[in-house]
């Protein structure tokens, strides 16, 4: 799906199993940014691609991995093979993850799914960031740059606390957007306010974006509004991560024009928000491929 | 000392007993990233149906302690895309291959059996712990005399030369009942167990957590109710080759399967938590063994239905000791 | 806003919904060390025969992932020291009491029924979920008709003012249908679920770990399939009474039961890794309760049925500002 | 049953479930030794009672707690209200329980089970362990001894990495036997190849033995050729250890000569050893009270 928009979707090399030590924890209002030293994760990343961990240790009565989106990857230099990724606890398992030390041991699954699809150089790009949702958008950014794109960045979350890397983007890019939903921090909002005058003022012909289901569909529609493709990072559940459970299915129109559940963790994250058809998420539509046979 | 680690599926013979289990390994692909799919015992496909199946709306999962709920609701491609694409990729990539099918009826399995005849299918694995639209959307495998009759027509449809093993569901009063049923109408061996029905209510939204309101419940929580169909099954059916499953992570739990009878096994959720599961599983086994004096995986097989006395007297004459002395 | 928190089982009222469950709480007196047995919502005791029993040869218990086994046997006093000193301690101790009885078949539970008529019981729960020796050992609760005899007798044989619950097990490939049979039999209400049959193997002694052989499976593990027990129950016969339990270990697991249709919950294996489980419960599920919008236990329950639709409306005509508005 | 040997055989007050502290940790041979402020289990604590330690964790795998003999009770003084007990990592509960740090908390509920029944003040007493079985001795012992007791004490294991406590007893007591299977320390062989003559030589009227189920029987053996009791604390499989479940049962000899299957965490873990009936272990013996009714 998304690697119709550019040639750089495939994925450089295949997903790997490897234990990552601890290598930094931070805390970044209510979340905590982990670095860890994962050299064969590190080594194939693209940026959108994510990392599938295990929680809870040797006995666990959780059985699932838990995924993130990776950004901060050093697959050379001075912290050569280290991963980042952020944790918001708001389960059982992110609960036991953030309770993690430096040192510890984390079992990781990696890199997966789809990077994002760069546009031809120079295209100028608007990237849009809810919550923990912008982490994977700094190394888009720099990508973009790096390839001469001009670059703005909108990040948004309910509140100051829930905000996530506006510093390091402005270090990066020189400015960015901030949006509060209660106004604690930037203007009182929502990421879909400023998005129409920063795609305008930039002339932007495609828009990213990672973050809550509703706010990618919103992000989407703004896109559409402009006649601009919008790619976006979705968050399904997901039991496996590698594309053999097929729990993480979501409907997507392909471009065939058929509409099919497809398999948000190898096809995805990142989709075409065009292509999803976002009011049947949940749902079975009728006209679904395959939905006759059921 | 080596370990024969080979073991055989009715007439099959199989390198090693460690295989994947069917909708935890879709066709065997996204594992080969990990690891050589021809050096698992088998991949066992996920159920293919005659046409293209969506699958269930989602939510199509819950954790739950040591277990999962799936409703995937058998999505697929349909057998003649799986053909195509899936089992061609698995005969090029060496591995044995377990076809699963299910059907809606006994026409669509036997159809499904007759478009396989002439394919690089190594085993058949009937799933029949589906519903039956002829019977008011009964399981099959929750009935002797449905299951029976969609095994026997199977067998007749299927090329000769190809076992089939009948999947059972662990939702029945009476499990050795299935299971004589099936094997009386020709199974040559039986897969057990297919998940348990389970619910989960989410607590956000106060209603089922998936979209096919119930779900089936796999993983480490099922494996004391697997090992007991296993048990239950090799007491009453103690030729039947049984290719056993549920909640199996580790080498211990793969031998604690074929010691209460199974002649493989098949390793399910275990791969979602590590996708190298079954390989790590296999030399796990060996050692299991190794330790324990055996020379082969066929002397496990049942081995804890033997009398304590039997066992020790076996296992006298494998102790390194014994061997020197004699 | 005060949360009501009583609840009834049939014509019994309860001051909270949480009880013990039977087996996993004797009869009271080693709990108390804890918390006063009066503050919950009852205890059901170990289930109790006519005559002494040893129960079975150790080892009685093996545990598994988010669970264990168990092959106690129902080992107990029997009926007339279970009065004299058990049902007597229960009723200076203030605590409602749920009395569990278990017969080798139909004449032993009524007289069971009939030794308890005059005797300070709340509610009988009839533990047919064991062996029927005028079966060939065959489950009472595997079989509609025995389990209807069984309940229709003791039914007759009971105190009329005390309502008898039939204590159901999993093991069934129709719940619903035991279900239907025990209700049209005369039962009050259900207790759902009893343990999973199950089995491990000893990787020392390469047998059967228990020395049952088989065992009860029970914990977290298996509280899907009782949660979808319980489902299924509630929505084939809505106006039966439903004491749910399976794996709850939290006021959260005690509310998903709540919601998905039973009127009160039994906390059972829980107690031995938390002694003071059942109490703790309590005040977790008040605070769930609450937090959802709740003013009793009795509109929560079987709220899960709800379509989307009827739930939001009763959930807007409870949020603090609508009550501040109206 | 144990209570009729003498009258502190109740337990002072009853068990409490508390949260401790680990305040120490510490490693002798294949042993860790834990001290942990639990001052609720420490005050009501008589020697021969044990706690039951919740392991893994909140999302923890593993439902039952572990059970494990105190001694090194605290209840007043410099290290108030602490408790110690020693752990031989065997399998899934106490390989975790092993690697928990300083700081740390556990889950316990104690003190379990009836205490080493005393004889009057003044007798003399031979005290046996097997392994970490020694470790509930030690406060036996300054018990005895604080009494006026003359206390011999025999220390044995497979191997010098499987000995504990010899060199505190050695303390203690002033004198301590050291059997090991391999030789490795003290003389090779089994505890009860001293214990004959440790009797003689004190003139002892009672044995006191922890350890394994084979050693408890063979102590129990000489104790009884020399027609004095044993006391032995019995080590059985207990999913709840409060009395409740049924899981720990042994068949015991009644002093009504009736033998029933009898909680060893309530009733026990201390029997008299010539009550058990060893040899029915793990059966059903036809003339047990209810095995009619089975
Ligand atoms: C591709 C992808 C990238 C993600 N990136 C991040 C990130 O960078 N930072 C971050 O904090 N979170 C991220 N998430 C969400 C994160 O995976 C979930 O918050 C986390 O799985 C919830 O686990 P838990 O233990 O807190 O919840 P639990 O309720 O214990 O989870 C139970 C099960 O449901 C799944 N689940 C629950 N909530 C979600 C969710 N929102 N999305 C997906 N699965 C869920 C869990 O994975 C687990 O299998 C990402 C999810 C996906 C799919
Ligand atoms: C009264 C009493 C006092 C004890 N004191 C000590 C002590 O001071 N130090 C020490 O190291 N050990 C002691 N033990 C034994 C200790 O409880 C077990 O070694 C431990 O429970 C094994 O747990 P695991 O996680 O290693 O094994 P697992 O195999 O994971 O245990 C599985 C289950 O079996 C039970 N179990 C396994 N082995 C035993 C055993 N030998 N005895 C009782 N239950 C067992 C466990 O408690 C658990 O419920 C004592 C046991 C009892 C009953
Ligand atoms: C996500 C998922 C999908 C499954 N799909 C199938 C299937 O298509 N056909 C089938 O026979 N069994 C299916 N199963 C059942 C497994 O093959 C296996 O019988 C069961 O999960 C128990 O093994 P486990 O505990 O190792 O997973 C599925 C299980 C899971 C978890
Ligand atoms: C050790 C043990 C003993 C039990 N004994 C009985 C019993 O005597 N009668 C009965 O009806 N259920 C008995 N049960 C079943 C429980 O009452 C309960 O139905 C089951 O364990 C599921 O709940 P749980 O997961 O909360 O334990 C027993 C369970 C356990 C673990
Ligand atoms: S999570 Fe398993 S297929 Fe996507
Ligand atoms: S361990 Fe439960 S009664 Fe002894």
């Amino acid at each position: 799906m998304a690697g119709e928009a550019g040639d750089q979707a495939q994925p450089a090399a295949g997903p790997v199993q490897e234990t990552g030590e601890i290598f930094d924890v931070t805390r970044f209002g209510e979340y905590t940014q982990f670095t860890v030293v994962a050299p064969g994760v590190a080594r194939a990343y693209q940026p959108g691609q994510f990392a599938a961990v295990a929680v809870g240790g040797v006995e666990t009565s959780m059985l699932l991995r838990r995924s993130f989106a990776l950004y901060g990857v050093k697959p050379g230099g001075e912290f050569a093979g280290t991963i980042q990724f952020v944790v918001a606890a708001n389960g059982r398992g992110t609960e036991w993850l953030v309770q993690q030390k430096i040192g510890a041991r984390l079992d990781l699954v990696g890199p997966l799914g789809v990077p994002f699809p760069l546009p031809r150089p120079g295209v100028p790009a608007v990237l849009v960031g809810g919550g923990y949702g912008s982490a994977p958008l700094i190394p888009l950014a720099e990508k973009l740059i790096a390839q001469g794109s001009e670059v703005e960045v909108i990040v948004g979350a309910a509140t100051a606390r829930r905000l996530f890397g506006d510093l390091q983007i402005k270090r990066l890019v020189g400015t960015v957007t901030v949006t509060t939903d209660d106004g604690s921090a930037g203007q009182r909002g929502w990421v879909t306010d400023p998005l129409p005058s920063a795609i305008e003022r930039l002339g932007a012909e495609i828009v990213y974006a990672c973050g809550p289901m509703g706010m990618l569909r919103a992000v989407g529609e703004v896109a559409q509004a402009h006649a601009i493709p919008a790619q976006v990072a979705v968050e399904e559940s997901m039991a496996c991560g590698i594309g053999v459970c097929m729990t993480c299915v979501l409907p997507v129109r392909g471009s065939d024009g058929v509409s099919r559940f497809v398999r948000s963790c190898v096809e995805g994250p990142i989709f075409d928000a065009g292509r999803i058809r976002w009011a049947d998420v949940g749902k079975l539509p009728a006209d679904l491929y395959g939905a006759d046979g059921m | 000392m080596t370990m024969d680690m080979t073991t055989s599926l009715a007439s099959v013979e199989l390198a090693n007993p460690v295989l994947t289990a069917s909708g935890c390994a879709a066709a065997g692909r996204e594992l080969s990233q990990f690891f050589d799919v021809a050096d698992l015992g088998g991949v066992v496909t996920k159920s293919i149906m005659l046409k293209p199946r969506s699958g269930r709306p989602t939510p199509r999962m819950a954790e739950t302690p040591s277990g999962m709920l799936n409703s995937i609701g058998l999505q697929g491609p349909g057998i003649d895309s799986f053909i195509a694409n899936d089992l061609s990729w698995l005969r090029q990539a060496g591995a044995r291959t377990v076809v699963s099918i299910a059907g809606h009826n006994t026409d669509e399995f036997v159809s499904l059996a007759k478009r396989l005849y002439h394919q690089p299918v190594d085993v058949l694995e009937v799933n029949i712990s589906c519903p039956n639209v002829e019977s008011r959307g009964q399981v099959f495998a929750c009935d002797p005399i449905a299951s029976a009759r969609v095994i026997s027509a199977v067998r007749r449809a299927t090329n000769p030369n190809v076992p089939i093993f009948a999947k059972l569901s662990p939702d029945v009063t009476d499990i050795t009942q299935i299971a004589r049923a099936v094997a009386d109408a020709g199974a040559d061996g039986i897969s057990l167990i297919n998940t348990l029905l389970g619910l989960d209510i989410d607590l956000d939204t106060m209603r089922p957590t998936l979209g096919g309101t119930t779900g089936g419940l796999s993983g480490p929580a099922i494996r004391p109710v697997a090992l007991r169909c296993v048990w239950q099954v090799h007491q009453a059916v103690p030729q039947l080759p049984l290719l056993g499953m549920g909640g199996i992570r580790t080498g211990q739990d793969a031998l604690q399967f074929i010691l209460a009878g199974a002649s493989a096994v098949s390793v399910g959720t275990a791969v979602f938590h590590d996708p190298t599961a079954p390989i790590r599983i296999i030399a796990e086994l060996e050692a299991e063994l190794a330790r324990r004096g055996f020379r082969s995986v066929a002397e496990a097989v049942g081995f804890a239905h033997l009398s304590a006395e039997e066992q020790a007297a076996f296992l006298a004459s494998r102790s390194p000791v014994a061997g020197v002395a004699s």
